[in-house]
């Protein structure tokens, strides 16, 4: 008898644990309100990442075409994947003394985890975040960039 | 968006192919139309990348706003794998079947630093292989470590855009890619 | 030729056709499809002759059930590639010359006998309420008893099936 | 007559019958591939096959200085990945005995918890996809998109941050930061109840989850099994609680502990952390002291000669790191010990007997991260 | 609206039907094909049931009742049929005719 | 009552009349049945389109997302899109399959839906056959789909689609005995097996309110049940997409594989019509006893849309059941129809038999 | 309308489908590598014989189901007259199905009932 | 128990066990053959009741390996550390103890995976990630491997 009473306290304990489950979907399927979609390309005027976010390492460049970087390459030491490679020249300043700066700094977005270690360590602040994750292109090799523009020099401190 | 707002719009001229009459125009409209909308993804995931492969289907971004909520766990069903996290030596030639085995036309994006490059992992490993393009062709590079839900979205409308290029009288042959 | 004619020519065609393939198919799944076309054409026929109720149980017993039945079996013993072993010149030819000698005595058979033509009268469709009455009623042409003995058989037929089927705990 | 013969008898439901499971399935949660005898549908064994996805972290370590290892460790076990960072940062810490800033203690306990919840989040969803409820993937994420929103703009990243440093932190937590965390709180707990509801006390779930993987608490220790897993099986192992690190000595939570060890209850026991994480975030939320965000650091990072080993409780369970050091700046040798790697190795012993249903169960609670094994 | 089709066509389909189930009879060694030859033979005896009763005795029933309860006892043979074939696969994984004598006790 | 403006009867028979005065006998069917059968393939291939595009956007409002948006007004040629992209899709043809079997199965599914449409009736007099036995046939003509799926399973060389089906294949036929003996409760009450009738014996109330709680208990049986016969979640093992990938359909691409995935909409079509004319009145509008305004006004709202609005609703219940639940395994499915739904059921018939016996029906 | 249309209906059904499959097969592209007719085993090669491990369970449901099957089948005609037959199509029924209860209890005690 | 009676304790057992300095674990040095006795007796003997080998580590100490053994008594809440050190480099045997702590069965594959340590007696020794064809084993100080590995 006990058996017999248990089939249907069973039966309606399951009806009622399924209803409560179909109550949590039907109150979402209601209430269009809880829709939390952002629509991406549609906001993409209005779409703005936290100001930390980190798209990509970017070297920022003044309006007079200058930037930080003294092409020490500490960077690229720190970079735990390689990302980064310094092409360095040797010019000769006016007062005669052999300097190293950059020629090409190298970024290989493709490579990039985003850590951090690159823009941390550097000494002279060259690099930044930059805002931009659109990124995706049909071939790869346009994911290797050169982040000092060219032509671009660099900034005299006024230090010095 | 518009075209100009699109990264790499050069290397799309190369894949353009000189038109052809007026009728297979719109045919070829109609059908790259049709496929460029409905790209049923595999479920194909090995990492990290996966998870915001994930994201990106959840209701947040929403996946199913381009028509791509279908995933297929079969191959023989999807249009498009999405090889999101690292690929190694071990699963290369699974990946390659898993390839193999979906019916044309078929697209590859690689989500994610390790499936363009092999990401953290190009040096020193010793297992990893060093972007997917060593097996099998892919379509769009989405780089990023992790890729965004957004950036991949946006390199779903590249491959959208890529795919509106075919034409009938030329179609895509995957096989002579490589 | 009436509508009826074609329908039934082309039901008798299928059913002669596939139930030669079904005794023939060296693939066993492919006997049991065939035998499936087989019945269906019957139930068309069955249909063709306004047995709506009758063709109705043919589809869900016989297709729906029975054929299921079978091709569950098949698919539990046989596997994909296996191919029947093609009978024997022993066994087919006296098999062969037993089928056509009897199919052949027996149309001859029926064609001659002189079967009452044009005597389609009185209601054409079987109605399943007089189906019903006569299952149910227990007076004359009545089924009652039939219905209930069925319940039995069915009763033992499982009873046996299970006793069978079910795995012996040994 | 003919002679009796006895037919062989050969007992076909007897026979074993391999099928492969993975390495791409959605429901191994990566790539794993599972080779199953069954026999019928009730397995009888199982083969895990690791390695698709074995990316030979150790090895790399060995060439990266101990800044640049963070970023690794990160890409083991994505989903408890400041929990990562953190066992290499305390590891380090601990060899050059520098004593980290109470702010950074209590930023970091507040992060890995919140990690927790996330992966936890992600887990439930998964689970329930498992299971066949597709919805409980979407809403899992779907909540799990707040932590994300926190991680992102105090870190710059949802997923991977590698914010942890040796000594410290990346940076600064965001000013927001505290404010986000206490409306997710109270966000995640009305929430909460919709998973009961939705999954917890459903009839289905309960009736394919009781009873189903049961793995006692010898075995669990026997196995290594830990987290949530272990303590299902009543196996006290909270390393939090054991070997108190950042400041969870200070907060007060409790260890549940489960008695079945089935399924269902390795499935209660992180609704149950989940709930208690928030207790601890509310505990700590509002008391994040002021101070440096990390402490005076080498800028290259040398550990004395010698071995060293630190536990942390993941996501998943125990993680541990031993490193031997030969006093370079890079590890001579370095080994994680990672949970989702011992709880595997008990999949086998749990799903013998059970249907292949079953197994997707148990694997479903197990919630392993396949880099996170496969390293 | 029933018209034009003479008994015999259906009752030479019958036996044609008919024929064929013995052909298979003898000449399969598979047990389900046996079962299945057994089946078109019971078949082509409904369709000259059927036959009979609509064309000769169209106020009648009798035919298509014998045919309903054909239909249920081939059911039931069916399933007990189907149990023994199991039976004698599951000892000696076989289902030939032939090689059944091995099972004699 | 007036449904005059409604009933198509006039209009069939008008056509039917057209039909066989122009033409012979022969002729007249053949044409008649050939755009009958147009037009329910193209309504059907309809409704299967609407009802995906449907379910996608129901599931993504119970998950709190969007759903399909960017492809036409609210995503609406998402359909069409997809519709297209697996037309072109190329069909793989399987190593060592049984190509006939492989390529007949969709087929069998297909038509085993097709044909069980073609019963239901839409409208007054809006039917493609009204037969004396509408629910025998309906339930016989779908209980073939089931073989399709079975030689789907085995011929396509694959080890996952074997067991899914397998599992459907005992889970169909199981479930098929609640679909039917649900349905006997309402052939007590109603004492007719067409369609038509069976409509037409709702005028004054539906079924589902004039046979008490058995009818209820019926209508309730009869919707867990013909979700599972339709292998719709949490029924859905034999796609069991956690255990075995694609169930039978794994190694289907292409058209074929739309036909499957069609069909799957198209039975919870029709079992959902089934149980909307049978115990929600079908295209009969909602009446109260007494009010007689209200009918007026009901009866205003063409029979059509009632039909599909019950129906439609009834599809959404299936939805709802599909996104909501996790699915139940083999052995919880076998058991809930053997333990449970038929032991209620033959009960339920019992009681049914007995309240009419008693008169104490509406 | 008659029901042996539904022949028709039949047939144009199956060739329209059909002309859909074949129109498919000739505007879809076709590609062949030596992978891609192979069965797809989650991406790993098959090992063996594709075949089904012998399952009693499944179709010891379907022997039980085609019983019950012919019983509903029997049930049908009675329910349409039950309301007119009244006591005596009652009783009939009580007798059928307290015969296939006694079947069922049969099979429930068995243990036939029980997947396995 | 305090380490100090713990090291008494291992002493006991294993005399020619060499004790090691470590801040965090006391540490002993077993002999080879020595160990899989040991390893019952450290799980059976209540006062010592190790029974979580909560990691097994293989480290490639140029001219011999050394596979370390983390234990912690759940009860007892003590930890300890253990190494087993090989010969050299060419004899690389070490015997299992899988069959006391279950969990050691994948450890131990991996350590041979990795570090191409064989473990006797173990049941199921195979490759854990690397393709069975592998060549070499790559954690290895000397491990070399032109074509997949770009040194940086
Ligand atoms: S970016 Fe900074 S670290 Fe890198 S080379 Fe330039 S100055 Fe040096
Ligand atoms: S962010 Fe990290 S990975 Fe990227 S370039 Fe900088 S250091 Fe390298
Ligand atoms: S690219 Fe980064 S996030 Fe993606 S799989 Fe690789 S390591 Fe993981």
């Amino acid at each position: 008898m006990n058996s017999f009473f248990k089939y249907f306290t069973d039966i309606f304990n399951g009806v009622k644990s399924l209803l409560k489950g179909m109550s949590v979907t039907g109150r979402y399927f209601f209430s269009p309100g809880s829709i939390v979609t952002q629509q991406y390309p549609e906001n993409r005027k209005t779409l703005k990442m936290f100001d930390r976010f980190k798209g990509e390492v970017i070297m920022p460049h003044n309006e007079k075409n200058q930037h930080h970087c003294t092409g020490c390459g500490i960077c690229a030491n720190n970079c735990p994947n390689g990302s980064i490679e310094i092409v360095q020249d040797k010019i000769e300043t006016p007062d005669g003394k052999k300097e190293r700066i950059i020629d090409k700094h190298i970024y290989h977005l493709s490579m990039c985890t985003f850590c951090g270690l690159c823009i941390k360590s550097c000494p002279s602040n060259a690099l930044s975040w930059g805002q931009e994750f659109e990124h995706a292109v049909f071939d790869r090799s346009k994911l290797t960039k050169i982040l000092n523009k060219p032509g671009s020099s660099i900034i005299k401190d006024i230090t010095e | 968006m518009k075209e100009a707002d699109f990264r790499d719009n050069d290397t799309l001229e190369l894949f353009k192919h000189s038109g052809g009459n007026i009728l297979f125009t719109t045919i070829d409209a109609i059908m790259d139309w049709g496929r460029a909308n409905s790209l049923w993804p595999l479920t194909f995931a090995t990492s990290c990348c996966a998870i915001e492969m994930m994201a990106a289907a959840a209701p947040r971004h929403d996946f199913s706003r381009f028509g791509m909520e279908v995933y297929r766990a079969s191959p023989r069903q999807a249009d498009m794998i999405v090889v999101a996290g690292t690929i190694v030596n071990k699963m290369a030639p699974v990946l390659k079947r898993l390839y193999d085995q979906m019916p044309d036309p078929k697209y590859v994006i690689a989500m994610g630093a390790c499936a363009v490059s092999g990401g953290p992992f190009f040096y020193n490993s010793y297992h990893v292989v060093r972007g997917v393009d060593h097996i099998i062709p892919v379509d769009v590079y989405v780089p990023g470590c992790p890729v965004r839900p957004e950036a991949l979205l946006y390199g779903v409308m590249q491959l959208q855009r890529k795919i509106k290029l075919e034409t009938l009288t030329n179609p895509r042959k995957t096989e002579n890619l490589q | 030729m009436t509508t009826n004619q074609l329908m039934f020519v082309i039901f008798s065609a299928v059913i002669i056709i596939f139930s030669i393939l079904t005794v023939t198919s060296r693939r066993i799944l492919r006997a049991a499809t065939y035998l499936l076309f087989v019945l269906v054409a019957t139930a068309g026929l069955y249909f063709l002759l306004q047995f709506n109720f009758l063709a109705a149980i043919q589809l869900t017993l016989y297709v729906g059930g029975i054929v299921v039945l079978i091709i569950f079996s098949i698919l539990l013993t046989s596997h994909l590639g296996d191919k029947l072993e093609a009978p024997g010149w022993k066994k087919t030819v006296p098999a062969l010359f037993v089928a056509v000698f009897g199919a052949v005595m027996c149309t001859i058979t029926i064609l001659q006998y002189n079967f009452p033509m044009e005597v389609i009268t009185g209601s054409d469709r079987t109605k399943i309420r007089e189906i019903s009455y006569s299952l149910v009623s227990t007076e004359k042409f009545g089924y009652a008893l039939p219905f209930e003995v069925i319940s039995i058989l069915l009763l033992a037929s499982m009873i046996g099936a299970i006793i069978l089927a079910k795995k012996r705990k040994d | 007559m003919k002679e009796v013969i006895n037919p062989p008898v050969r007992n076909i439901e007897d026979e074993e019958y391999h099928i492969n499971i993975g390495p791409q399935h959605p429901s191994t949660h990566g790539v794993l591939r599972m080779v199953v005898s069954i026999q019928g549908e009730t397995v009888k064994s199982l083969k895990p096959h690791c390695g698709y996805i074995h990316r030979g972290i150790e090895k790399m370590c060995e060439k990266d200085t101990y800044q640049q290892i963070i970023h690794l460790t990160d890409r083991m076990d994505y989903l408890s990945a400041h929990i990562n960072n953190h066992v290499v940062c305390l590891l380090v810490e601990r060899a050059l005995e520098v004593a980290v800033p109470e702010r950074v203690q209590y930023i970091r306990t507040i992060v890995d918890e919140l990690t927790r919840i996330a992966s936890h989040q992600l887990w439930w969803g998964c689970f329930g996809m498992d299971m066949g409820g597709q919805t409980c993937l979407l809403y899992g994420m779907r909540d799990r998109e707040k932590i994300m929103d926190i991680f992102e703009e105090s870190f710059g990243s949802r997923l991977l941050h590698s914010y942890y440093t040796p000594g410290g932190l990346m940076g600064d937590i965001h000013p927001n930061f505290q404010k986000r965390v206490k409306e997710f709180i109270t966000y995640f707990r009305k929430k909460i109840h919709d998973y009961d509801n939705i999954l917890t006390g459903n009839v289905i779930m309960q009736e394919r989850t009781k009873g189903v993987g049961i793995l006692t608490k010898e075995e669990a220790i026997d196995y290594g099994v830990t987290g949530p897993i272990g303590r299902a099986s009543g196996f006290s192992c909270d390393v939090r609680k054991y070997h108190p690190y950042g400041v969870y000595d200070k907060v007060d939570f409790k260890e549940i502990l489960g008695t079945q060890g089935d399924t269902f209850s390795r499935y209660m026991m992180r609704m149950h952390e989940m709930r208690e994480s928030m207790k601890i975030l509310e505990q700590l939320i509002d008391n994040i002291p002021a101070g440096d965000y990390s402490a005076k650091m080498k800028a290259v990072i040398k550990l004395p000669a010698g071995e060293y080993y630190q536990r942390v409780e993941a996501a998943r369970g125990e993680l541990g790191v031993y490193v031997v050091s030969d006093g370079n700046k890079t590890p001579y040798r370095m080994k994680f010990r990672s949970s989702s790697f011992s709880n595997l190795s008990a999949l086998d012993h749990m799903s013998r007997g059970f249907k292949i249903a079953d197994l997707i169960a148990i694997g479903g609670s197990l919630d392993y991260v396949i880099p996170d094994i496969d390293r | 609206m029933f018209e034009g089709v003479p008994l015999q066509w259906f009752l030479v389909t019958g036996t044609i039907m008919f024929f064929v189930g013995i052909y298979g009879f003898l000449v399969r060694k598979n047990l389900i094909t046996i079962l299945m030859s057994i089946e078109l033979i019971l078949n082509s005896v409904n369709i000259n049931f059927v036959a009979f009763n609509k064309i000769l005795y169209p106020g009648h029933l009798e035919g298509m009742f014998f045919t309903i309860f054909v239909i249920a006892v081939a059911a039931a043979e069916t399933s007990v049929a189907i149990a023994i074939i199991i039976n004698i696969y599951r000892r000696i994984v076989n289902i030939d005719v032939e090689k059944m004598n091995e099972m004699k006790y | 009552m007036d449904f005059s403006i409604y009933d198509f009867t006039s209009f069939n028979q008008g056509i039917d009349k057209f039909f066989f005065e122009n033409l012979t006998p022969f002729w007249a069917t053949v044409v008649e049945m050939t755009i009958i059968g147009l037009v329910f393939l193209i309504f059907y291939a309809l409704v299967a389109l609407f009802l995906i595009y449907a379910e996608r956007k129901v599931c993504a409002f119970m998950q709190n997302r969007v759903g399909p948006n960017r492809v036409g007004p609210y995503g609406f040629f998402q359909l069409i899109a997809d519709f297209i992209k697996l037309m072109l899709k190329e069909v793989i043809p399987i190593k060592n399959a049984d190509k006939f079997l492989f390529n007949l199965a969709p087929f069998i599914v297909v038509i085993a839906s097709f044909m069980a449409m073609a019963a239901i009736p839409f409208a007054k007099g809006l039917h493609a056959v009204d037969l004396d036995i509408g629910i025998l046939y309906v339930i016989a003509v779908s209980s073939m789909g089931v073989i399709g799926i079975l030689l789907a399973g085995w011929s396509s060389n694959n080890k996952y689609s074997l067991i899914g089906a397998m599992r459907s294949g005992a889970m169909i036929v199981s479930y098929e005995l609640s679909v039917g003996l649900s349905l006997i409760t309402i052939i007590i009450l109603s004492g007719t097996m067409q369609f038509s009738a069976i409509v037409e014996g709702q005028a004054n109330g539906w079924f589902i309110f004039k046979g008490h709680i058995p009818a209820l208990i019926a209508f309730v049986i009869f919707l867990i049940s013909s979700t599972a016969e339709a292998n719709r979640g949490p029924f859905d093992l034999a796609e069991a997409e956690s255990e075995l990938t694609a169930g039978f359909h794994t190694e289907y691409s292409g058209i074929k594989f739309a036909l499957f995935y069609m069909c799957e909409y198209m039975n919870m079509f029709i079992v959902s019509s089934i149980a909307a004319t049978v115990f929600l009145g079908g295209w009969m509008p909602f009446h109260i006893g007494g009010c007689d305004g209200f009918n007026h006004i009901m009866d205003f709202i063409p029979p059509f849309i009632w039909y599909l609005g019950k129906t439609f609703f009834l599809v959404w219940v299936m939805m709802w059941f599909k996104w909501t639940f996790p699915r139940l395994r083999i052995d919880q499915v076998l058991t809930l129809e053997w333990k449970y739904l038929l032991p209620i059921n033959l009960v339920n018939i019992l009681f049914m038999a007995f309240i009419v016996l008693m008169g104490w029906h509406f | 309308m008659s029901a042996e249309s539904l022949i028709l209906f039949f047939i144009v059904g199956a060739f329209l489908v059909g002309f859909a499959v074949v129109f498919a097969h000739f505007v879809a592209p076709h590609s062949t590598n030596p992978q891609k007719s192979e069965p797809y085993e989650c991406g790993i090669p098959t090992e063996g014989v594709t075949w089904l491990q012998f399952n009693v369970g499944y179709y010891l449901f379907a022997i039980i189901f085609l019983v019950f099957d012919v019983e509903s089948v029997f049930i049908f005609p009675w329910a349409v007259v039950m309301k007119e037959l009244g006591m005596v199509a009652f009783v009939e029924i009580l007798i059928f199905f307290f015969v296939l209860g006694l079947g069922l209890l049969y099979a429930w005690k068995k243990g036939a009932l029980k997947w396995e | 128990m305090d380490n100090a009676t713990l090291k008494e304790r291992i002493l006991e057992l294993v005399p020619n066990a060499e004790y090691q300095e470590n801040k965090q674990f006391p540490t002993f040095i077993i002999p080879p053959d020595k160990m899989h006795d040991l390893a019952l007796k450290l799980k059976q003997e209540a006062d010592l009741a190790f029974d979580f080998l909560f990691c097994l580590t293989a480290v490639d100490r140029i001219e011999f390996f050394e596979v370390v053994y983390h234990l912690e008594s759940t009860q007892l809440k003590h930890q300890l550390e253990l190494k087993v050190r090989t010969a050299n480099r060419e004899n690389v045997a070490v015997d299992t103890v899988c069959d006391v702590w279950r969990t050691a069965e994948f450890h131990e594959r991996e350590a041979y995976d990795l570090m191409g340590i064989t473990f006797n007696n173990h049941p199921d020794l195979r490759r854990i990630f690397l393709d069975e064809n592998w060549k070499g084993h790559p954690l290895r100080k000397d491990y070399v491997d032109e074509v997949n590995i770009i040194e940086r």
